[in-house]
């Protein structure tokens, strides 16, 4: 049985599967909501599949079409897809499990299709080895997101989800640029091919500057960050936990793609600058946080904060890069399932108060214990207090930032850490106070708490696993990729 | 040098006019105007390149990219427009919100 | 010599356009410049020898966003009609034309400086690009034959880079279901179709249909394809909702929904069963690729041009209610 | 030779657990959940009493997963956390039996109940860390589930006192963390062993090691209360007084002054940090902290709060004791561990007793008391006198020990410290015990907050009345017993010769 299972392409299926899904949602509204948690749990196994067939064969590579890069396109997955994928699978299946819930019968044959069209595009950006191939998967995830901001038709969200699609536009253009300029530069689009092919030049240089600026926008990197908190903070709960989680993953996985196999080798200062704006983009986005009096865009901004910390990678990146890759790669992991918890957790809250004034969040604590545990374990997560995945990646970067000498950046962690206690305890503070008067409070569905619940525990866990994730990011699986594989310098 | 790099250079002069004028004007329909005509010159700079070799034969590959460019491009702007209409449904306003008022 | 000079007035104009389009302070005047624009983009691509991307361009780039562009100026315009007493008078009329939102005052100022910058610095990086390369033309040529078509754009497209359109074809379903999720715009007044255009598009919609079918059968070796096709097809169904022709509420349903799928549901099949039987996504045996290339791209078409209508149809209309009855089903 | 490497586990586990399970259980199961909190800390001791049997026969205890690249967890079992660990067990089934007593009938039990057993379980782990990072995680696991403990009531002041309480903590953990990883960085391994792990080191090394010192000291200090640092804990009084009691004698504040243990034998060694020269500006700051605590003790008419800086002021003792470099000051501080936790326990449920029977919260409310509540006051004069030093109580080993070791070590100047904080004890401490058992009583007793119980002619509960009789007895018997084989001092001797002075 084993080889029948190898046999089946799991890396195409990531993808298919979730596209037919949403073709059938769209032919059949009526089977959104079972079609979508059959496809999202499908995908969660085909996952399993794939990460089982990358530890078995080594790294993935599928030439769509048969034709093989540069000509064709390639699907290819190493350690650091899979670790993307998984990220995917899981908080998505948790985010699906809370969206069966929270969405009124009207909105979810809205939600549904467009999810589960999101979902594909996310797997197939972790799977594309073609620069190209990036910039239609971008666009479905923009369009998607977009269109998922919007769904409640509120002021707020409309305007949140104007900006954001200007926003993501911008940077998808940027983006696209960089290809053309990449393109005509090297002959090719797939990445495999450019890292051999490229030599720094004027073109090189303009494409890096272009791709990196419009990626950096995307991901919502300080200041080009202006647009996400109230894209985050007025969409649905679940949407905000999905772009948060793991919408901005996707344009950092393809920057920090790019630099690890084209353009880490020559552009030392360009990430003193994004490691500059990463720290920037900590402590603003944590006084930001700290200051706001919404629960929601107290979280959204926590996001704006805890994308910086990603963005530390690039100065610290060491010549080892299936060191860097785990450190980003577990960061991006570890943030996606505390955010995602945190988001949900602060809707239960949202939806038990009917307000989201943090400072009227009065008995939360005793009337819902497990969304409060929720945000706590996510929180211990987003402030890196041991034991949990944040702690862990926060002390690969420190680790990283001391040996090397930047005092600098190790004093931002440090101080954003603080920070970040600070709001996480501004809810937590006022979640444990007694109403003086007690409040009308609405039921919130078991089914909403434990998913917000399961996630937080993911990132606590997560912070256990961290020699699993290392070891699935190591040299080894990409080397045994057929020949085209690509070059990790150990 | 072929007249081809005449039009790169265009488009990388639309990029910029399109993005000065995305990031000048207020009104959501000029900036939905910015993004395609930025997006016009990504085209431009795609296709003229492919062609400065003066050969007749032209490289097929950015072309196809332009189309599905195209394609993406509109698909974009329709459902930047419904927003736009939305929201001056909704507000009154067609230019974009404050932040959020708190 | 000629030729250069006649290039360099062609791109300057296209600029000048640009600028104007860009900066005009009646919006409907920006409009129509910009889909003048957009056909001295399509002039262009044919200069640059990219007949195909000229017809994209003067079916969707000018055409049908221009379209959607005046729709949706027209809805504005009504709607500041209605709210004439209202504080809010100027929807569709240019506020101050320059005048940042308060909120990124900081990221403008920002961008502002940096303009220049990336103007000289895009300019230098495409200046210095060494005029040597064919890019992937010389794969193509040596694949093209066993691609199932003769035009090497359609075989890029749909063999070679197959699997980048069937994710386009999802962008172009996603827009239709992004509009569809905002519920509806507020409604517009009906308004008689002036007859002259009820009769003009009675005598071009048979046209349009045929251009459309020979565009898509063309496609295989000479400029040509699905998505000129689809486009053309989708303006035939821009012309007849401007005529007044309502689809029936019936067809706005399953069939409608069908259609908008039929493109993707079928690259996603043909995925499955290569998958299947080739073990390689969208790998076509080479003696059925011809007949695979035509059936998606009928299917594709047929998506492409409902979609380009509902678009349309969308942005323009007050057909709302109707198709959120649809989606309540 | 290894013992049974689950034997860590397993005291982890014995507080864990029955805590995790409590959460769940809905409020009204009160018998369930006693019987849960019993079992586990008798669980607890059983096993603890088995590692001691094991480590005195010369057994190691020890356990590790993977943890980061290059670093393991570890749980170790060796004669210093057993120390702490008996010590933990002992008052945390006391304080179980005392805080069943105290909350009857008050709402969410089972969280508190939940938080407390948490909060034992990241002692264990505290006390049973075999490297500086699995401290580091329990410590910090310490911090946040004290939290919801020192907000229990949920007052407004509750939740600004909870706020000031993380400010100090999360600060702290901070340094910690810092100092952490930068000692990572120059060491590559972290893991406690008894020379420390620094001594062949480059001289080029010292300055940074003298900064990772002073980092891990702040970082450490908050929670021992070193001062400036100790803020944080006359404002955390506002917690149930079971939670007074453990936070300052077993939980929190040891888990700092063991940190320091930690760090200045296991770390640094003895003989390596007296090199470098830090001990003598840590042992001045403790005696600092000596006499601050106890200068502000006797400015307080709030007996808690009056604790409080009495808590502050012993717990430097096990500083002292730490930075004077010998063996007998090492015996001195390290016993004082344990003995001051045995009486300033004592102290709190006694103080927990008088709020909670007669509604005294004030020093000056306490007149005549004595003869309302004898056997509250009686365990309270013992402590009270083991504080002061007066023999043979506990604390008079400990303080004996450290004049002893400061002139074996010739740091003269410190006898006059120890002498002037024992009269500043006395100062604070035989005023509360004149007014006890000399004043007349009052007519009537102040109102009882919020309770509306009533005990009658009791005196108060059994359960609120045993473990402060049985905390009294055995500090009694530490100081009486101490030459006995089973006393706490016995132990420390053990562990000075084994661990930090080899022959």
């Amino acid at each position: 049985m084993p080889t029948s299972l190898m046999a089946i392409d799991w890396g195409v299926i990531v993808i298919l599967l979730p596209l037919s899904g949403g073709i059938v949602c769209v032919l059949w509204p009526a089977m959104s909501k079972p079609a979508g948690l059959i496809t999202v749990i499908g995908v969660a196994l085909a996952v399993a599949g794939l990460g089982w067939r990358i530890m078995e064969n080594g790294a993935y590579r599928h030439a769509v079409g048969g034709w093989g890069a540069p000509l064709g396109i390639d699907l290819f997955a190493d350690g650091l897809s899979l670790v993307m994928l998984v990220m995917t699978a899981l908080v998505g299946l948790g985010i699906s499990f809370y969206a069966k819930r929270y969405f009124s019968p009207r909105d979810a044959i809205r939600f549904w299709p467009i999810w589960l069209f999101l979902l594909a595009a996310l797997n197939a950006l972790f799977l594309s080895a073609d620069i190209f191939n990036l910039y239609v998967t971008l666009e479905i995830i923009g369009l998607a997101a977009v269109a998922l901001t919007a769904l409640t038709g509120r002021i707020d969200a409309l305007g949140g989800a104007m900006r954001y699609l200007l926003a993501t536009l911008l940077g998808s253009l940027a983006y696209l640029l960089g290809v053309a300029l990449l393109y005509h530069d090297a002959g090719s689009v797939d990445i495999a091919t450019l890292a051999q092919r490229i030599e720094p030049n004027a073109t090189v240089w303009a494409a890096l500057g272009l791709m990196s600026t419009g990626l950096a926008l995307k991901t919502a990197l300080f200041p080009l960050s202006f647009w996400l908190p109230s894209a985050h903070a007025s969409a649905p709960v679940p949407v905000s936990a999905l772009l948060s989680a793991l919408v901005v993953k996707t344009s950092f996985y393809i920057l920090l793609r790019l630099w690890l196999e084209i353009f880490g080798a020559f552009a030392e200062g360009f990430s003193m600058l994004l490691g500059l704006l990463g720290a920037a983009a900590i402590l603003w986005g944590s006084l930001q946080a700290l200051r706001q009096t919404r629960i929601k865009l107290l979280v959204a901004y926590s996001t704006v904060a805890q994308i910086g910390y990603l963005f530390l990678i690039y100065p610290l990146a060491s010549a080892n890069n299936a060191m860097t890759a785990g450190i980003a790669a577990y960061l991006a992991f570890s943030h996606a399932l505390a955010k995602s918890a945190m988001f949900l957790a602060a809707g239960n809250l949202m939806r038990f108060g009917g307000h989201d004034r943090i400072a009227d969040l009065d008995r939360a604590v005793q009337r819902l214990p497990l969304t409060v545990a929720a945000f706590a374990l996510a929180g211990v997560s987003i402030m890196g207090l041991p034991p949990s995945s944040g702690f862990v990646g926060k002390w690969l970067l420190l680790d990283a930032a001391i040996s090397q000498g930047r005092w600098d950046l190790a004093a931002v962690m440090i101080i954003g850490g603080l920070l970040a206690a600070g709001y996480v305890f501004k809810v937590l503070g006022y979640a444990f106070t007694q109403a003086e008067a007690p409040h009308d409070a609405q039921a919130v569905p078991a089914g909403m708490q434990w998913a917000a619940l399961l996630l937080a525990i993911g990132a606590i866990l997560l912070g256990f696993m961290a020699p699993q994730i290392f070891a699935l990011i190591h040299p080894d699986l990409t080397a045994s990729a057929d020949g085209a594989g690509t070059v990790w310098t150990a | 040098m072929t007249n081809a790099f005449l039009y790169a250079l265009a488009g990388g002069g639309l990029f910029t006019l399109g993005l000065h004028a995305l990031v000048v004007h207020a009104h959501l329909l000029r900036k939905i105007l910015a993004v395609n005509i930025m997006g016009s010159g990504v085209f431009l700079v795609l296709v003229a390149l492919a062609r400065r070799s003066g050969e007749t034969a032209s490289d097929p590959v950015p072309h196809a990219m332009v189309i599905t460019g195209i394609v993406v491009t509109v698909s974009a702007t329709a459902l930047a427009l419904a927003l736009m209409l939305k929201l001056a449904g909704k507000s009154g306003h067609t230019v974009l919100p404050d932040k959020h008022s708190d | 010599m000629l030729e250069w000079i006649f290039d360099t007035v062609l791109g300057l104009s296209l600029l000048w356009l640009a600028w104007r389009a860009l900066n005009s302070p009646d919006l409907f005047k920006a409009i129509v410049l910009f889909i003048s624009f957009g056909l001295l983009m399509a002039l262009i691509w044919v200069r640059l020898n990219a007949p195909d991307v000229a017809l994209a361009e003067a079916a969707i780039g000018a055409g049908l966003t221009g379209a959607l562009l005046l729709a949706a100026l027209a809805r504005l315009r009504i709607m500041t009609d209605r709210n004439v007493s209202g504080a809010s008078t100027h929807l569709a009329h240019p506020a101050s034309p320059a005048q940042p939102p308060a909120g990124s005052r900081f990221s403008c100022g920002m961008l502002i400086l940096l303009l220049p910058a990336s103007a000289a610095g895009i300019s230098y990086a495409v200046w210095t690009l060494p005029s040597d390369s064919s890019g992937l033309s010389l794969d193509v040529a040596e694949n093209l034959g066993s691609s199932g078509v003769s035009n090497p754009v359609t075989a890029v497209l749909l063999n070679f880079r197959g699997y980048d359109t069937m994710l386009e074809m999802i962008v172009l379903l996603l827009a239709v279901l992004g509009i569809w999720s905002l519920g509806g715009l507020s409604p517009r007044p009906e308004r008689p179709a002036a007859a002259v255009l009820e009769t003009l598009s009675r005598f071009l919609t048979p046209v349009f249909i045929l251009a459309a079918g020979y565009l898509l059968w063309v496609g295989a070796d000479a400029p040509g394809g699905a998505f000129q096709a689809g486009s053309v097809l989708g303006a035939a169904g821009v012309l007849l909702l401007l005529s007044g022709w309502h689809p029936r509420a019936r067809f706005m349903q399953w069939p409608l929904r069908l259609a908008l799928t039929a493109g993707a549901g079928a690259f996603i099949l043909l995925g499955l069963l290569t998958l299947l039987f080739e073990k390689q996504l969208l790998a076509y045996p080479v003696a059925q690729a011809g007949r695979m290339i035509l059936l998606l791209e009928s299917l594709a078409t047929v998506s492409i041009a409902v979609t380009l209508a509902v678009l349309f149809l969308e942005v323009s209309s007050d057909h709302k209610e109707k198709v959120k009855k649809g989606e309540k089903e | 030779m290894n013992g049974s490497a689950w034997l860590p586990l397993m005291v982890v586990g014995s507080a864990l657990l029955p805590g995790l399970i409590i959460f769940g259980l809905p409020e009204e199961k009160m018998r369930l959940r006693t019987v849960l909190n019993l079992a586990g800390a008798s669980a607890k001791i059983i096993f603890t009493g088995w590692m001691l049997w094991g480590v005195y026969h010369g057994y190691q205890y020890e356990i590790r997963v993977a943890f980061l690249p290059g670093l393991d967890l570890i749980l170790r079992a060796d004669s210093l956390s057993l120390l702490f660990i008996a010590l933990s067990s002992v008052l945390w089934l006391l304080t179980t039996v005392y805080a069943i007593g105290y909350l009857e009938g008050s709402p969410h039990r089972s969280r508190f109940f939940g938080f407390f057993s948490l909060c034992v379980t990241s002692t264990s782990g505290v006390a049973m860390s075999g490297n500086l990072i699995t401290f580091l995680l329990f410590y910090e696991l310490l911090t946040l589930v004290t939290y919801p403990l020192v907000v229990h009531r949920g007052t407004e002041a509750a939740r600004r006192a909870g706020q000031i309480y993380l400010a100090y903590t999360i600060f702290g953990g901070a340094l910690l963390l810092l100092g952490t990883v930068w000692l990572y960085s120059i060491t590559g391994t972290l893991e406690f062993s008894p020379q420390g792990i620094l001594y062949s080191l480059d001289k080029t090394y010292y300055p940074a090691l003298i900064a990772i010192f002073a980092l891990l000291i702040a970082g450490l200090g908050v929670k021992a209360a070193l001062v400036p640092l100790h803020g944080w804990l006359p404002e955390a009084m506002v917690a149930p007084a079971p939670v007074s009691a453990l936070l300052h004698a077993v939980a929190v504040v040891k888990a700092g002054a063991f940190g320091i243990v930690r760090v200045v034998y296991d770390i640094y060694g003895i003989d390596f940090a007296a090199a470098l020269g830090v001990t003598t500006p840590l042992a001045v700051l403790a005696a600092a902290t000596i006499l601050y605590g106890s200068l502000r003790a006797l400015a307080q008419d709030n007996l808690k709060r009056r604790l409080a800086f009495s808590t502050v002021s012993q717990v430097s003792y096990i500083i002292l004791g730490v930075a004077i470099v010998g063996p007998l000051a090492t015996i001195g501080g390290v016993v004082h561990l344990v003995h001051q936790g045995l009486m300033k326990i004592t102290l709190f449920f006694c103080a927990g007793n008088l709020a909670e029977t007669l509604g005294i919260h004030k020093v000056r409310e306490m007149n005549g008391v004595g003869q309302r509540m004898p056997w509250t006051m009686a365990a309270f004069t013992l402590g009270a006198f083991g504080m002061i030093g007066v023999p043979p109580v506990a604390g008079f080993i400990s303080k004996w020990y450290l004049g002893l070791g400061a002139l074996e070590a010739g740091e003269h100047w410190v006898i006059p410290v120890l002498i002037g904080s024992s009269l500043l004890n006395a100062a604070y401490f035989l005023p509360i015990l004149h007014r006890a058992w000399f004043r007349d009583p009052p007519d009537s007793w102040p109102v009882i907050r919020d309770t509306t119980r009533d005990f009658g002619d009791k005196e108060t509960a059994w359960a609120l009345l045993l473990p402060p009789v049985i905390t009294a007895l055995l500090a009694l018997f530490a100081g009486l017993l101490a030459s006995a084989w089973f006393s706490p001092l016995e132990w420390v001797q053990l562990i000075a010769q084994r661990a930090f002075y080899h022959p």
